[in-house]
């Protein structure tokens, strides 16, 4: 066998070990709990928000109140959250945004969206 | 330890393990409460249900013709023998008899024409058998809807035509075969005499025919057709006859197997029909080219047997159905067996 | 100048078990010389190409003596692809070609030129791709060398039959290390003037330095195109000469005579009462494959042994088998005076006319029976014996008693070596096969029997006893036997009158007495246009 | 050969493709279906069943028939698809972990399915037939029993509520129509599913490929005469074995294809539906037990289907039932498949008759 051929095959391995990566962390889908509670950040008490649009990634934006919680989808390991907070008129009236890794939320994986706003308020 | 090798031989191994897990399932039953007297009646009934329709494999098998997949052919002449007869309102025996006249010469004119069509397709009579089947089923189906049939007791009650998928022989003939001298012993067992009459009629009436002149033949052109034309016959004939008789113990068996079961199973009903009989038979030991009537009750009783006790004994041991899962490997499995096995022996 | 032979065979012999069918054969055959092999069926033409070709059939029984030297090495070849890398290549009777392949294709199948593709690094050489365009060159100077009128775009299916032989011979010399040609019977299939074109091509690939063995049955043409002729007889050279230094005569001599010792048929015609014409034959012909018979013309007389001799592929036994409807036949047969429908294998049966047919195992036999079903069988069938009403008449079923005590006879009569009657077929021996066919036939006591190679594949003894029943059945009983065989010295042995076949005709009837050489002559074709007399 | 005989003959060859035709020409307008839903339709139908019917080919191509193995392909595909629903991967990502996951899978099915068939030589389609209903077995086996016992699945949704086997139906929701909606088409209101008839179109490119190879050519070889090959030096066993192996791992990928578009799995029949379709389609198109082009595979999926959609409504405005029309297509799947298998058995002996005829002509003129 020759070295053209050795090399030819091992590179086909790689790229289809990297294609099964590939699938695996760009394809496999999370169910994220979203919970709109107070918690606590860092010592400091975080209050719930009072109506929050989130969106993560590109999904549609859910709609969440105060104390709600709620199980989301989220394809892939790294995502970004957007927090759009809304006034009486649904108009939003701070948005902000947020990156992490699924491994970053525990198991089950969980999002807490006032924390996450604070955290993300702590970026700016 | 020779013979023993030899006997593996003859009878080749899943035939064997066939055997021995159906011992074993009867050895197992008393230990999981399955009552083996009621084991062993439901063997026999559905023995006798079934026999007749393997019986039909006999006589293609030993033409030549191979295996006969096209038996939904004579089912369905069966079909419209019980349901011209449940129409026409004829009960008791007499009914089982005029569903059998009427199925008579549908299955000789069917048979024919099959045999014909297969005359036509040697060496690829099995593959077309099975496809001949699954289309005249399928355009049964059209037809059980649209043939002119009106008994309130088969027609869609909704619609008043087109009948339904199962009618119910109860007012009419059920067991008007079976049930002619049979008896109970004890609470459990039921034997159901009529039904093993009619059967080893037919396997008498068969064995005779294969020993007259016109059988002998048939059995030569299916070892060599060659040495059958040089003597003389007329090989077509010969394989047109087979394909008749097959179709005709088609039709003859179903009914037999509707009178016991109580019920006429149309449209889809006959679709998958010939497998079990050909499993069976092959189960019996017959091969793709050779048949006796010996196989044919051995390989019913075992097949049967299979049926009637995995469910039952599998049920009870792991509580759960595994018995469909079964059957499908186990007859399937002898096909595929019995397929692979004639072309080596070549 | 000497130089060393290309291709030479030195006391080559071959047993099959006991049977010896190959002595010492020595011969050589330089480049560029054409050899012509010529002998009898059976004389070990095909054992010698066989031993040549490599075929495994040899290496499994048992290898041959004597050493075989290319270019000068001995070599020893155990599969045809050995004989094909020395530079061997053989074209065999029987086509081998993919009749939905191009000539192209086919000349280079298996050897066709390729490309590379990426995709062989990863599943191997077979996925490159064809190269056409040189594929066509080369099949194209392949047809060159021949000099024969081949498109290399045609379909197989479509060429004639000539061309398709050409493509074979294309096929070997397209191996460019083909050096050694065998050519067996190419000329068979081919047209007058379609074996000319063969010829010259073979005379041209001789030129261009390949030695070609042609095998034939043709002796005009070995006489015309070879250098070199080599007679085989009862697997011995009896004739190894320059073509100059030979005749048609002298290779038909050589072919079949033996040590003349002139079996003189017992002076019978005092015990035996020859009677009127039993069996007419006019104009028939047969399509069976192998055997075509296309314009014959008999007449057998009653009580006589008639034997039908010729080479294989003559159409001697598309005679038997036309006349009882085995094979599709025309022209017309009358039996006793009466026509007989040809085609319809019933019509001969009814009028009593019985076969043992020479495909023993394929015909002859239901293998897979009892030696008692297998005799009783044809009685039954068309004569209604062995049958007993059952049930006051109603139906009539097979009588085992007087089926057993039938075969039983037979074993007797016939002395068949078996456990009992109902012994399988199959289990017995070649011979006792036969007898189990021969007690076929007399079981139909037929007036007219025809017995096509009775002794093919047999022991001695066995031989002794089938020809011996056949003589006494025909003494005894006067039953009337048309004897089919290739063995001319069997036939000449018992028959009285003796017809030779050649090319689906009959080239001459002449009385047992005669000498072989007179049959030889017949057989070889070469014997003048009038023979073809009844 | 003159002109008349010329246009029977092709009438002859084409008698199947021309009778749909016809077919549908006269039901299309009683079904009072529109263009445009029809067109529709026939691309959905022709993007989920080219994949399918194209893994019929290279088996023809080496001489073994129509392989109803193929179904072997369609349950390691399934296979595939139930890992990657539990390990809950979506998308297109999803279905291509699916081809790779269930590929080896196909090559052991093909494998095995190969070496069986060389057993029964002659009669490869039957056999490779009952082997499909054999293996339904064993793979009922497996998944009704094995998945969540033996095998690990996580996903509850997946298993029957008994706490081992898979469902009746897996819900692909995640992976439903990715592929088709990977690259978005509309034209007039008709969507196109780009990127499946790419990957039809690539797949038509290697079979046109494949052909040109040497494996190519050894497999036209062997199906056309194995002894010959055989002498020639092909290995026509092996050959035998990788050209239902290649039909086997399409059939597998055309199974992940066909269910990303349906959406849905029945777990216990999708596979089974699989083969009869595929194959009655292909012979639709004009294809026999011993040739086939692509050509044959995608009128045949036009015209079987075509006539599949409207049957139902045909014989609903036609007759009052659709019920009718609905047993009427089964009966065309059927009723083609052995009408196909009739006429290519009773060529075959035809042809032989006509070689020999002419064999005995030949020898009439040289006499």
């Amino acid at each position: 066998m020759s070295i053209k051929r050795v090399c030819i095959n091992l590179g086909l391995v790689l790229c289809l070990a990297g294609l099964i990566a590939w699938c695996v962390l760009t394809g496999k889908a999370y169910d994220i709990v979203l919970e709109n509670t107070p918690t606590t950040v860092a010592g400091a008490e975080q209050p719930a928000l009072e109506a929050v649009h989130v969106i993560i990634d590109k999904q549609e934006p859910v709609l969440m109140l105060e104390g709600d919680r709620i199980i989301s989808t989220a394809i892939g390991v790294k995502h970004k959250i957007r927090i759009d907070v809304l006034d009486e008129d649904d108009k939003v009236l701070e948005s902000r945004s947020h990156t992490y890794t699924i491994h970053d939320l525990g198991t089950p994986p969980t999002l807490n969206i006032p924390a996450v706003f604070a955290a993300s308020k702590a970026e700016k | 330890m020779n013979a023993i090798k030899n006997f593996i031989e003859e009878a080749g191994w899943p035939r064997i393990l066939i055997a021995a897990f159906l011992v074993l399932l009867f050895v197992a039953a008393p230990f999981v409460n399955v009552r083996l007297d009621a084991s062993l009646s439901d063997t026999l009934v559905r023995f006798g249900m079934n026999g007749v329709m393997v019986l039909a494999m006999v006589p293609m098998i030993q033409s030549g013709c191979g295996l006969n997949f096209g038996l939904p052919l004579g089912i369905i002449a069966g079909l419209l023998g019980a349901v011209t007869s449940v129409e026409l309102g004829v009960q008791g025996f007499a009914g089982v008899c005029t569903a059998m006249g009427i199925a008579l010469p549908i299955a000789i004119i069917f048979g024919w024409g099959y045999g014909l069509l297969l005359n036509k397709v040697k060496g690829d009579e099995m593959m077309i058998a099975t496809y001949v089947g699954f289309s005249s089923v399928a355009i049964m189906c059209i037809m059980w809807l649209v043939l002119p049939y009106s008994s309130p007791n088969m027609v869609w009650g909704y619609a008043g035509q087109g009948l339904r998928t199962t009618i119910s022989v109860e007012e009419f003939w059920q067991n008007a075969i079976g049930g002619i001298g049979s008896f109970n012993i004890g609470e459990f067992f039921y034997f159901p005499t009529g039904m093993f009459v009619f059967f080893f009629l037919c396997c008498g009436l068969m064995a005779l025919f294969m020993r007259t002149r016109t059988g002998t033949a048939m059995t030569t052109v299916g070892s060599n057709p060659e040495y059958a034309r040089a003597s003389g016959v007329n090989i077509d004939h010969m394989r047109t006859l087979s394909v008749i008789i097959s179709t005709v113990l088609g039709a003859l068996g179903i009914i037999i197997y509707q009178q016991s079961f109580g019920f006429i199973q149309l449209y889809m009903g006959p679709f998958y029909m010939a497998f079990p009989a050909v499993a069976a038979i092959l189960i019996g030991g017959a091969s793709v080219k050779k048949a006796s009537i010996v196989n044919v009750i051995v390989g019913t009783i075992l097949f049967q047997g299979i049926l009637t006790m995995t469910p039952s004994v599998i049920n009870s041991m792991i509580q759960t159905d595994m018995s469909e899962v079964i059957r499908i490997i186990v007859s399937n499995g002898m096909i595929l067996y019995a397929l692979t096995r004639v072309t080596k022996v070549k | 100048m000497e130089t060393t032979p290309l291709l030479r065979v030195e006391g080559v012999g071959k047993a099959y078990y006991s049977n010896v069918v190959l002595k010492n054969i020595t011969f050589s055959l330089e480049e560029g010389r054409i050899l012509g092999v010529v002998g009898e069926n059976g004389a070990g033409k095909s054992t010698l190409m066989n031993i040549l070709f490599g075929m495994s059939v040899i290496e499994k029984t048992g290898g041959y003596t004597g050493s075989i030297f290319v270019n000068g090495e001995e070599v020893h070849f155990r599969r045809p692809k050995d004989a094909l890398n020395a530079g061997i290549g053989m074209v065999h009777q029987e086509f081998s070609l993919i009749p939905g392949f191009t000539v192209t294709e086919n000349i280079l199948l298996n050897r066709e030129s390729l490309n590379y593709t990426v995709a062989e690094e990863v599943f191997g050489s077979c996925l490159r791709t064809l190269n056409r365009p040189a594929m066509t060159t080369r099949a194209e100077s392949a047809i060159k060398k021949l000099n024969v009128d081949l498109d290399g775009e045609t379909l197989i299916a479509e060429l004639p039959v000539g061309h398709k032989q050409f493509t074979e011979i294309a096929r070997e010399i397209a191996n460019s290390s083909t050096k050694i040609l065998v050519l067996d019977e190419p000329t068979a299939v081919l047209t007058e003037s379609e074996a000319d074109i063969l010829l010259a091509s073979m005379r041209r690939l001789a030129d261009a330095g390949i030695a070609i063995i042609f095998i034939s049955h043709r002796l005009n043409e070995v006489l015309t195109i070879c250098d070199d002729i080599v007679v085989l007889r009862d697997g011995e050279v009896v004739l190894n000469t320059p073509t100059a230094q030979t005749s048609v005569r002298g290779m038909a001599a050589a072919m079949v005579g033996r040590k003349v010792e002139s079996i003189a048929p017992e002076n019978n015609e005092d015990t035996r009462l020859i009677g009127e014409t039993l069996l007419e034959v006019d104009h028939l012909w047969v399509d069976m494959p192998g055997e075509t018979v296309r314009n014959v013309n008999l007449a057998i007389r009653q009580g006589e042994i008639f034997g039908i001799g010729g080479l294989a592929g003559q159409g001697k036994l598309g005679i038997a088998n036309g006349i009882m409807g085995l094979a599709p036949a025309g022209g017309t047969v009358r039996f006793d005076g009466k026509p007989l429908a040809l085609n319809q294998p019933s019509a001969p049966l009814a009028a009593g006319i019985s076969a043992v047919s020479e495909d023993r195992r394929g015909v002859g036999l239901l293998l897979e029976e009892s030696i008692a079903w297998n005799i009783i069988f044809s009685a039954m069938q068309n004569q209604g014996k062995f049958l007993k009403p059952l049930a006051g008449g109603l139906v009539r079923v097979r009588d085992e008693a007087a089926i057993c005590a039938c075969a039983q006879r037979y074993i007797a009569d016939l002395e068949i070596k078996c456990v009992n009657e109902l012994q399988i077929v199959q289990e017995l021996s070649g011979g006792n096969q036969q007898k189990v066919c021969l007690a076929k036939a007399f079981e139909t006591n037929p007036r007219l029997l025809f017995v096509a190679e009775p002794t093919r594949g047999i022991d001695v003894g066995a031989k002794k006893v089938v020809l011996d029943t056949l003589q006494r059945y025909n003494r005894e009983f006067g039953m009337t036997i048309v004897m089919v065989s290739s063995e001319l010295e069997e036939l000449r042995s018992i028959c009285d009158r003796i017809a030779i076949t050649d090319r689906g005709r009959i080239a001459g009837i002449l009385p047992a007495s005669e000498p072989s050489e007179n049959f030889g002559i017949l057989m070889m074709g070469t014997a003048h246009e009038g023979a073809q007399t009844a | 050969m003159n002109k008349s005989d010329g246009i029977s003959q092709f009438f002859i060859r084409n008698a199947v493709p021309l009778v749909f035709l016809v077919v549908s020409a006269v039901a299309i307008p009683i079904s009072q279906f529109s263009p445009s839903y029809l067109i529709q339709e026939l691309l959905i139908r022709l993007s989920r069943n080219a994949f399918l019917v194209l893994s019929l080919l290279i088996p023809i191509m080496a001489g073994m028939g129509l392989n109803f193995g193929m179904v072997l392909g369609a349950m390691a595909g399934q296979i595939g698809l139930i890992f990657v629903c539990d390990w809950n991967i979506v998308g297109v990502q999803g279905l291509l972990l699916a081809a790779i996951i269930s590929t080896p899978l196909a090559i052991l099915f093909g494998f095995l399915c190969g070496i069986v068939l060389n057993k029964a030589q002659g009669r490869e389609m039957v056999t490779s037939y009952i082997l499909g209903f054999f293996m339904n077995g064993v793979y009922q086996l497996v998944v009704l029993y094995g998945f969540g016992s033996l095998v690990p699945i996580v996903s509850a949704k997946l298993l029957l509520s008994r706490g081992y086997g898979i469902r009746n139906v897996t819900n692909l929701d995640g992976m439903r129509r990715s592929l088709d909606e990977l690259i978005p088409l509309n034209i007039a209101g008709i969507e196109i599913p780009v990127a499946t008839f790419l990957l039809i179109g690539i797949f038509c490119l290697f079979v046109l490929w494949f052909r040109k190879t040497k494996l190519g050519q050894d497999m036209r070889a062997t199906g056309q005469d194995m002894v010959v090959a055989r002498s020639a030096g092909i290995r026509v066993m092996r050959t035998r074995i990788i050209s239902i192996v290649i039909s086997t791992v399409l059939a597998c990928y055309g199974q992940i294809v066909f269910l990303q578009n349906v959406g849905t799995m029945n777990t216990y029949n999708s596979h089974e539906q699989a083969g009869v379709f595929a194959i009655a389609a292909l012979l639709v198109g004009g294809a026999t037990v011993s040739r086939a082009s692509i050509l044959n595979v995608f009128t045949g999926i036009i015209l079987f289907h075509l006539v599949f959609i409207v049957s139902p409504m045909a014989g609903k405005y036609l007759l009052g039932d659709a019920q009718i029309g609905e047993y009427f297509r089964v009966f065309i799947s059927y009723g083609i498949i052995a009408l196909a298998l009739v006429l290519h058995a009773w060529r075959r002996m035809n042809d032989k008759e006509r070689a020999r005829a002419q064999f005995r002509g030949a020898e009439g003129g040289a006499a």
